[in-house]
């Protein structure tokens, strides 16, 4: 079972990475924080998937010489699968870029608690106003 | 290959293809090309629909000049045909019905942005509907993800931005989790299309490999489709998403958005995971004890909340802890149920979010009980829609809220006991608090007042106070045109249709869900 | 939440730092002759703790937000519990996983093989992986452009404003290193880029790498010698209509391909001689379409974010 | 050659970790960039170097330039603010 818990290094540290990736995400506060932990988490996965596609012995998926026999050249199946996934990454994160620097011109912190406590003060202190457009209109 | 096969196909790559084009377009061409690609694409999904039922077969699609284990391919059949017709036609009877408020609260320069949004999910959600491979399953879950969070953050106020930023944090915890899942069946099997994927899992399943990995996938894919369509312990970001963002983008987020990723599921747990073993059986209780406990939670957090949205949007919650029920019931009468009731709380919310806003923006913007008093009288279009709305939710018979609720409680009948007792509490005891909260916001929309407390409500001054002489303009202001109207009755009508005549669309759910393996 | 304390100064790392720097000792203190009867240690962290809690005292003020407080320490608590038992479940997986760089894993498989052995024959390309990306699983990847398009539109849509003021604090400073080396640089990055998009079918790259590459080389460029000189070549109409450009090319190209496809229709795109530039059938175009797009956005998202505007 | 794996792999875990206990975000943002350069590195060693250029260019070079824009950004917006509350007063 522990068979090859200890030949699959860059298995078990992308797991590793994956969850300490996930937590900096649910528990920092500090959202730029966040988003590099959302970072660290997809590329942890992609990590793994690189290390599922290599095999010993072989070379990079691109042809030398003509010869396409496929003992010689690694799975490229995986290193699509991160091509498509890092772009998809790099999106994800800079929207979540966007949304912080509109947060800060908003509350004037990056810590997500104290956006929240911001919030809840401003709801008690209109509690009788309950309206659509309240914030709309004092702007 | 006849002409109408292609048709599925055609209607990913039109919603595709509007979107990019309205990149150089006005806000209002957008709108125009978005209305007319939905109704297309409408009426492309019944012509496939007609197909599909008529043969009673279902067939797949390449995508390029490869087979299956190599290339892309898509899956067409009666249940996905009409899956994606219902979630066009609601789409284009929230926009329409919620045209006045993007107007309003989204400025010019950025309507053309967010027509291209609604493009995209749609064309996302049709390729969740129809896709048969695994990766680009994901790659359209991350597409769906950020057009939804576009459309939340269309307002320009603090407090969307907020909810835009929980939504998008447990979105991507939910993403992340169903991406190293998929590498991980990646892993053990090798294969990225759905049923050579189920192959080779039932191959490994024979031979008494990899068990815990096994258990682990199907743990990290259902965790990760709970998360995002707001499974009960993971929903906390619901109210805050869909409370405050404009009606439109409310209704199509709790309508359209978590269903896609619940259909998905849906299909993942028929076509590839092997929910018949037992790590599955358990992976099933647990999604029925989760979704019975939101079931309750749901409304009681839904009778707590004074806002009418916020109100509607815990519903949410309970509602999709029903569709999980039906999935945790272990047959196929409740996967059955599951599936009716992913199209009729796809109305029925669209057309609460609908009327709700109808009566707030009588009541001068008030979203509480207190300011709604009476909004029935003072629109009668919304009023009247959000009785039929509320009678639905809460199973009155000949709408469409009681036909799901009765497929729901007798598909437990050929549960396992246990089951079937429990489910039967959870429907009757959330039956009561859906009752509750509903039939008390119906009184109070009903309840009659004065004449001048109602000019009063009506131009949005509190009632205690002074009537401020600006809100005659705020009043003015709020004046529409009858699009609202035609979204209200329009899906009002497809309710009591949808309730009348029920036996068509449980047949074609039936078939299809019968050929879905 | 554990780290709402600004409380640095007597933090571990902090305190590495300054040892490293010789501004602390932290066995100052502990060697010294003591009073009987004295704690040393206890009024320290005792104190610290005092200071969180009372932190935590003014964040939490009012009574109805007592509740909020529970709330949000078993939520940490919990996500804790949840990470160590996701951590567990998927190292206890991966120790069941075939052994690393094993050929005959399960992923081995026909189909992998098929991508190699006759992916020259069906799709020219040399690189395998681009062949497979833009030809075998070409769905995806146009899914791909299109999670960059509507990120680019989100990001557009928060921080577009209606005058784009171009922030004077900022504006570049004339260094005796930036611009010089600027003008140096760009040129040959640029070209890099240019040369990783058209080469995608035959070397390593391809049209993301070749876009992110020429992306920051625009960057750069602005970064230099700000936003007037750029605007010149990358106004906001010419980064939206090159974009469409090359998406709808893309957009056409790819549903013809997968039209004729599941139609079994003869296609009248051929894969070319193997290693020539202009080979591998749609593949260099799709690049060159993909590296546009790529390199647009990326500029774009800089842009959005410096100034609030293309 | 596997000394030469663990320590990478080992590198990335410390990255990391000092990551969320950094307490600049700037000196955050320079570990996240050594982070995606090493493992452009591990790519290369794995034998994908499609991945590692785009990693080199997208993770280390973008992403990273977005996140310095943005702390920069962020600055902007709290001088703007400071500066107003002095003409205020």
């Amino acid at each position: 079972m522990v068979s090859t818990f200890f030949t699959n290094y860059e298995e078990v540290a992308s797991c590793i990475l994956f969850v300490i990736g996930m937590m900096n995400l649910l528990l920092q506060p500090n959202l730029i924080k966040k988003i590099i932990g959302l970072d660290i988490m997809d590329c942890s996965v992609y990590l793994f998937l690189a290390a599922k596609g290599y095999i010993e012995g072989r070379h990079a998926p691109i042809y030398v010489d003509g010869v396409t026999d496929a003992v010689n050249y690694i799975n490229p199946v995986p290193s699509g699968l991160v091509l498509t996934g890092i772009v998809v990454s790099v999106s994800v994160s800079a929207l979540m870029m966007a949304l912080t620097i509109n947060l800060y011109r908003e509350y004037s912190t990056l810590n997500l608690d104290e956006i929240m406590m911001k919030l809840r003060q401003e709801e008690t202190e209109k509690l009788g106003r309950l309206t659509y457009g309240a914030v709309e209109d004092e702007e | 290959m006849t002409l109408v096969q292609n048709f599925p196909f055609f209607c990913i790559i039109l919603s595709m293809f509007s979107a990019i084009i309205s990149f150089v377009l006005s806000g209002r061409q957008a709108k125009i090309v978005h209305l007319a690609m939905t109704g297309l694409v409408f009426v492309m999904s019944l012509f496939v629909l007609q197909y599909t039922y008529m043969t009673g077969s279902s067939y797949t699609y390449m995508m390029g000049h490869y087979p299956a284990p190599w290339g892309n391919e898509i899956r067409i059949g009666a249940l996905e045909s009409l899956m994606a017709a219902a979630f066009s036609l609601i789409m284009l009877l929230s926009v329409i019905g919620g045209i006045y408020h993007i107007d309003k609260d989204i400025d010019k320069e950025r309507q053309g942005l967010f027509f291209i949004q609604l493009d995209l999910l749609l064309a996302s959600l049709l390729a969740l509907i129809y896709t048969n491979d695994l990766f680009t399953a994901y790659v359209f879950i991350e597409i769906c993800t950020i057009a939804a969070c576009g459309l939340i953050m269309a307002r320009k106020i603090g407090r969307v931005y907020v909810s835009a930023v929980r939504y998008m944090v447990m979105s991507l915890i939910g993403s992340g989790l169903f991406l190293i899942g998929l590498s991980l069946l990646y892993a053990i099997t090798g294969q990225l299309l759905m049923s050579p994927a189920r192959i080779a899992l039932q191959k490994i399943a024979d031979t008494g490999q990899y068990e815990v990995p096994m258990a682990v996938i199907m743990v990290l894919l259902t965790v990760g489709l709970g998360i995002k369509s707001g499974l009960y312990p993971f929903h906390t970001w619901i109210p805050d998403a869909y409370g405050y963002s404009t009606t439109s983008a409310s209704a199509i987020l709790s309508s359209l958005v978590s269903k896609g990723y619940i259909f998905l599921l849906i299909k993942l747990i028929v076509r590839v995971l092997p929910y018949k073993s037992i790590p599955g059986a358990q992976m099933e209780n647990i999604l029925f004890l989760f979704g019975v406990v939101g079931m309750i939670i749901g409304s009681v957090d839904a009778i707590k909340d004074k806002n009418i949205r916020r109100m509607i949007s815990y519903s949410s919650v309970a509602q999709i802890g029903y569709i999980y029920m039906g999935i945790g019931l272990g047959n196929n009468a409740g996967a059955d149920a599951a599936l009716f009731h992913v199209i009729s709380h796809g109305l029925m919310k669209s057309l609460l979010f609908l009327a709700a806003t109808g009566l707030i923006d009588c009541s001068g913007g008030r979203l509480d009980r207190k300011g709604l008093t009476g909004a029935g009288y003072r629109n009668k279009v919304a009023g009247v829609g959000f009785t039929i709305g509320s009678l639905s939710m809460i199973g009155m018979p000949l709408l469409a809220g009681f036909v799901s609720k009765f497929m729901f409680a007798s598909a437990a009948t050929s549960a396992p006991i246990y089951k079937m007792i429990i489910a039967w509490t959870a429907l009757a005891i959330s039956t009561v608090l859906n009752a509750v909260y509903f039939m008390r916001m119906v009184l109070v929309i009903y309840t009659p007042v004065g004449a001048v407390k109602a000019s009063r409500l009506k131009r949005g001054a509190q009632t205690d106070i002074e009537i401020k002489p600006e809100s005659g303009e705020k009043a003015a202001m709020l004046q529409k045109g009858p699009l609202e109207n035609i979204g209200i009755i329009g899906i009002s009508a497809l309710i009591i249709m949808l309730g009348t005549y029920s036996q068509v669309i449980i047949d074609i759910i039936r078939n299809g869900f019968a050929l879905f393996d | 939440m554990s780290k709402r304390n600004p409380d640095y100064e007597n933090s571990f790392w902090q305190k590495f730092a300054m040892w490293c720097s010789g501004d602390y000792d932290p066995a100052k203190g502990k060697f010294e002759m003591k009073k009987p009867g004295q704690k040393s240690k206890g009024p320290n962290i005792i104190g610290k703790l005092m200071h969180i809690l009372a932190q935590e005292e003014s964040i939490y003020a009012s009574e109805r937000d007592k509740n909020l407080r529970t709330f949000n320490r078993f939520y940490i608590i919990v996500s804790v519990a949840l990470g160590f038992l996701l951590t567990i479940l998927l190292l206890v997986t991966v120790s069941q996983l075939p052994r690393f760089g094993d050929a005959n894993a399960p992923e081995n498989n026909e189909v992998a093989r098929r991508y190699i052995e006759k992916g020259l024959e069906e799709t020219g390309a040399v690189n395998i992986v681009a062949g497979m990306i833009l030809d075998y699983r070409a769905f995806d990847t146009f899914g791909e452009s299109c999670v960059l398009f509507v990120a680019s539109c989100c990001v557009l849509m928060l921080l577009k404003e209606k005058k784009p003021e171009p922030e004077k604090r900022y504006d570049p400073v004339n260094s005796a290193i930036l611009q010089p080396a600027a003008r140096i640089l760009v040129p040959i990055i640029i070209i890099f880029g240019i040369y990783v998009i058209l080469n995608g079918h035959i070397s390593p790259g391809g049209g993301f790498s070749g876009g992110a590459i020429i992306g920051t080389g625009f960057i750069l460029y602005q970064t230099a010698f700000g936003f007037e000189k750029t605007g010149k070549f990358l106004s906001e109409k010419f980064i939206k209509v090159i974009t469409v450009l090359a998406l709808s090319f893309y957009c056409f190209a790819k549903s013809y391909s997968f039209y004729t496809g599941a139609n079994h229709l003869h296609s009248v795109i051929t894969p070319g001689t193997p290693g020539a530039i202009l080979s591998a059938g749609l593949i260099v175009y799709l690049n060159i379409c993909v590296g546009i797009v790529v390199a647009c956005t990326m500029y774009s998202f800089y842009a959005a974010f410096r100034r609030g505007s293309f | 050659m596997e000394t030469l794996r663990i320590l990478l792999l080992l590198f990335l875990i410390i990255c990391a970790v000092s990551v969320s206990f950094s307490k600049k975000l700037l000196v955050s943002v320079v570990i996240y960039m050594a982070f995606s350069l090493v493992m452009a590195i591990i790519w290369l060693i794995l034998e994908s170097p499609d991945l590692a250029i785009t990693e080199g260019a997208v993770g280390a070079g973008v992403t990273s330039i977005l996140l310095f824009v943005t702390l920069k950004k962020i600055r902007s917006i709290r001088t703007e603010y400071s500066e107003k509350e002095q003409e205020e007063e």
